[in-house]
């Protein structure tokens, strides 16, 4: 019933965890099966590894955080080795969240991902562009659809693209990639955010600028995959700030085939088998067979 | 032991001293000294939960000793007893137990809240370090598990006039379990190096996810990263990599 | 101690009320004497009167608020003849919001208020711009530009320009501003944003998005604060989420002159005074004789 | 009255029915028949605060009579003696109670909170008809200040089974009040016009600020845009512009 085709995967049900906030599920595993989530996304992976940010890494703010992890990670090698045979053994759809600061580096991670049995790639085109003196691959669209074509020429598996929220134009972005050949799209990421330490008076973190996520900015994740749904015709996943079945039906009406759950698991860390549960009831009670009945259907009205 | 996601009672929730209040929670609570459990006591706000060790478990029955830090702890200090909180733990490794000779453990102000348990379940010969700000408290729940006290105070209206370090003395133990404000641990493992005497910190960072899966709390040590929730709260004293 | 110049105009302290959220001050006048205030700025002022928008106007989020009102105004000659005499018995600044959907309809609205003794003008690009098929004036830079130097030519106060952090570039957006002739610059407006009636399968607005305010969108509107400080020499007001001395202090010390109290006055209608007395506090325990010390402060350190 | 913002204290909070609870709040307040108070007992969530009747006023103790809906309402029904609560109020344009001739009141479900006090204060002949989904509750409180009670569940368990509407007879009075679901008030307007009684009608609309100042409330009338928070909720019926 709550099945759901993604640029030709089959996820079980559209409730997938988003990337760096569920590891690369080890540790939820402790509290249920993960064989019943539609899919998971890994913790972002970059060529080699990464140690990530110093200094305060999570500061709360009025419904949700701000993070600065920095993409740490082991590294592609590493996660195909020690990583992927594990998570390989939950019945669900693992999803390679691929980071990198410069083109080539996404392209030799991908030839690596290329050769395991992960059936789909999401790209984070957020990730600071070195090349581009840090500004994001994710803000101009210029930029994103060079990176993305680029990947997809070498990309054996569905390529999803992640948009930054912070793109100058969400719309003129979303096309783009489809344009450089994304099979899908996901989004949002983190929105740059800041705080001060107003007693130290400098800011909270060394980099000065965080990203934010959780159910405060889920108004204009909403916002951004609607009219993201609008424009393309790829399927799009949505995320932000979800934190029960009202919120994933919510983006599920603006268009999206599947829905992402990040800082919500912090929150409970088996939230993603309520928001399940939760669809599943509401499709029963409004007599709602398959999830294409509703997708995008406050679109279809006005 | 793996940790549980579960509601707990609270039984009662007493305020010790001026800032600082143990609640007992039920039931049937499990954990080893120096781990800790994520605790929520509201619905969205504050958005994420608070970590909090275990300061002793009593046939089941978990305590907590806690400060009034800010909004989190605030709240807990409202639970009456009959009210629900959200528990989710144990979580991280706590101290190394199996430890033969003397044992001194240091602690500064909240820092003595897992050492209460520490105490409890430590079978060899421990001698008690705890510096306050103002005045002790709580330390008669450790009196009947160790040897010595010793006791300062930045006041001097209680035991030595100052901090403790001062008249911490670590070449009389072979292990060393320090928690507390980062400053004063720095020193107790400044002096344990210079003794030759194994120290084990209890690390403090923010957390978001508390299970090891976010990385919000990962810190540098001589094996490479390391999550305080996970692979910590307790670290080898020289394994912690100071960055300044 | 608190007193600050913002464009050649005395304010007492940094507080002032924003526009859409205080009306025209009468309600408020009820709980405290406005004239510990700051300032005020008005509900926005548009050259006729508004009914505003039909359907829900108001929704509430995680952390704040979506609203469309729809600049719901008298129009400015009620405005100059029913409500400013009245305003004016308040010893405090007086900020005119001026809205439009054309250019002609700010130039006409301005030069009405012009022969008016208000101090200072706000303006507010984030309407929807009729003749540009209802985007706002305030997502493209070279759309400000124009109608900011058209009303600029006309005003005879000092002109403030109200950002809206929808902008595509908000640095580009100030910067463009800045030449095209304002004053100050206060951001953010709301973001937009929207939400779904999961049962009734339909947008909980008629037009579908609607503007997000409130605590919810601090992180995000402090980092715009602190960007457009970085990049322009004139004095600019932090407006968004702020709840405390504390989000008022961390607004200053990225660079704000002086700060906007929306949301927050629904949550406790004095909420402007505890901030007021918080950031003397604050200022009296750090040592702070002028706001100046600390304006900006975190920039100067990095 | 200018409205105040305060804490007040909660006396006693009990449940009257399913999810209908009774909350007596001190002390020393004011308000009339009609008027409302924005109540929250909560720190930042949910972010505004909810509007609710004044039900009856004794004393200074002022009663507010609600039902569980969502998360606001489900935070009030936690509230529990001792308990502190802000309010803001009383807010609004009331019932007008110098009127003349026989009253008749049409409430359906929680629509009955401000009539309980309504009743209390008119000083007229006054029939009291209550529609309900299952069964009545806190009829008790109205009983003793009216002639008539009629009664309606569309369950049939009590009284008519049916649609209150059904046995209405806005004929038999000068001056009829209705609260409660709109459906059933817009009946109770195009039964009293064709009945040429003049009606007055209490709204119903989201509420950021609740003193007139956001403009989240307002609504057409026959006499432009008003604030149903200021310049109502209670309406002359005639005035209300229902635009599908
Ligand atoms: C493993 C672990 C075990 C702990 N055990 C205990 C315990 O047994 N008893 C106890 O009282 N406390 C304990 N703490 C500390 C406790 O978690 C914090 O005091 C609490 O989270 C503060 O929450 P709050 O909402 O009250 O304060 P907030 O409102 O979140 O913060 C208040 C102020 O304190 C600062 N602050 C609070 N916590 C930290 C922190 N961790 N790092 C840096 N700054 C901080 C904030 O920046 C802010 O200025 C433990 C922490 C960890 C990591
Ligand atoms: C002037 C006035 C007086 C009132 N007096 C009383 C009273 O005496 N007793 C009483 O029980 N209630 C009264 N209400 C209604 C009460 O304010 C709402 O039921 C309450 O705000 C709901 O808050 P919540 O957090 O429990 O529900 P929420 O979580 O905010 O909402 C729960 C669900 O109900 C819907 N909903 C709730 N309130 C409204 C609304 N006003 N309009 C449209 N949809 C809504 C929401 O969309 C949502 O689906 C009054 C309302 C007004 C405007
Ligand atoms: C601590 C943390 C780490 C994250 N790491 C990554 C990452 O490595 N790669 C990525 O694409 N997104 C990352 N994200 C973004 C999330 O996947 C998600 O897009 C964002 O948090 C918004 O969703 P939410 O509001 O449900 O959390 C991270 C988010 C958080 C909170
Ligand atoms: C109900 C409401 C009405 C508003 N009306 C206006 C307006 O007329 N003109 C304007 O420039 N901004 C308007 N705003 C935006 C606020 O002035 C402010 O920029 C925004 O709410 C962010 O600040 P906050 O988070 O403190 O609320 C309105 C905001 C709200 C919530
Ligand atoms: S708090 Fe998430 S990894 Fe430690
Ligand atoms: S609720 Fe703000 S004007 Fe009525």
């Amino acid at each position: 019933m709550t099945s759901v085709e993604i640029c030709g995967v089959e996820f079980k049900n559209p409730v997938i965890a988003a990337s760096g906030t569920f590891g690369f599920g080890r540790e939820y595993e402790k509290f249920y099966s993960l064989s019943k989530l539609g899919g998971i996304c890994t913790k972002g992976i970059t060529l080699h590894e990464r140690h990530g940010n110093s200094g305060t890494r999570i500061h709360e703010t009025t419904g949700g955080l701000l993070n600065s992890i920095g993409l740490e990670n082991p590294g592609v090698d590493v996660f195909i080795e020690e990583e992927l045979p594990h998570m390989e053994k939950y019945d669900t759809v693992i999803i390679a969240n691929v980071g990198g600061s410069t083109i080539e580096e996404y392209i030799m991670a991908v030839e690596k991902l290329n050769k395991t049995n992960i059936p789909m790639f999401e790209l984070n085109i957020s990730c600071p562009n070195v090349k581009q003196g840090g500004m994001a691959f994710g803000i101009k669209s210029d930029v994103a659809f060079k990176v993305v074509s680029e990947v997809k020429k070498v990309s054996k598996k569905p390529l999803v693209v992640k948009l930054s929220p912070n793109a100058e134009n969400i719309v003129d972005m979303a096309y783009r990639c489809c344009e450089a050949g994304a099979d899908g799209l996901s989004l949002v990421n983190t929105f740059s955010g800041m705080a001060i330490d107003i007693y130290g008076k400098k800011p909270v973190f060394e980099n000065t600028i965080a990203g934010l996520s959780g159910p405060c900015i889920k108004p204009i994740a909403l916002r951004m995959v609607y009219e993201v749904c609008s424009a393309v015709d790829i399927p799009v996943i949505g995320i932000g700030g979800i934190m029960d079945y009202k919120d994933a039906i919510e983006f599920i009406m603006s268009g999206a085939y599947g829905v992402q759950i990040g800082s919500g698991n912090f929150v409970k860390p088996d939230i993603c088998l309520d928001i399940i549960s939760g669809i599943e009831k509401f499709m029963k009670d409004e007599g709602i067979k398959s999830l294409k009945e509703i997708r995008g259907i406050i679109r279809r009205k006005s | 032991m793996d940790p549980k996601y579960c509601s707990g009672v609270v039984f009662s929730n007493t305020q010790v001293y001026e800032n600082i209040y143990e609640m007992k929670v039920g039931e049937n609570f499990k954990g080893q000294p120096g781990q800790f459990y994520m605790l929520r006591a509201w619905n969205r706000e504050p958005f994420l939960s608070r970590p909090i060790s275990i300061s002793n478990i009593e046939n089941g029955t978990i305590i907590f000793l806690y400060e009034i830090k800010g909004k989190g702890t605030e709240l807990f200090s409202k639970l009456r007893s009959g009210d629900s909180i959200e528990l989710l733990g144990p979580l991280g490794t706590g101290f190394p137990l199996g430890i033969e000779g003397n044992v001194g453990i240091v602690a500064g102000g909240i820092g003595i809240a897992p050492m209460v348990y520490l105490c409890h379940k430590l079978s060899t010969k421990v001698d008690f370090y705890a510096g306050f700000r103002e005045k002790s408290f709580y330390m008669d729940k450790i009196e009947k598990n160790v040897e010595n006290i010793y006791i300062s105070t930045d006041s001097g209206l209680e035991g030595h006039s100052g901090f403790i370090t001062e008249i911490f003395q670590p070449e009389k133990y072979s292990s060393v379990y320090t928690c507390g404000p980062l400053p004063m641990m720095r020193i107790v493992l400044d002096m344990c190096r210079k003794a030759n005497v194994s120290a084990y910190i209890s690390m403090e960072r923010r957390m978001a996810c508390g299970i090891g899966a976010c990385l919000g709390c990962s810190i540098l040590t001589t094996s490479g990263m390391r999550k305080v929730c996970k692979d910590g709260p307790v670290f080898k004293g020289e394994e912690i990599v100071f960055n300044d």
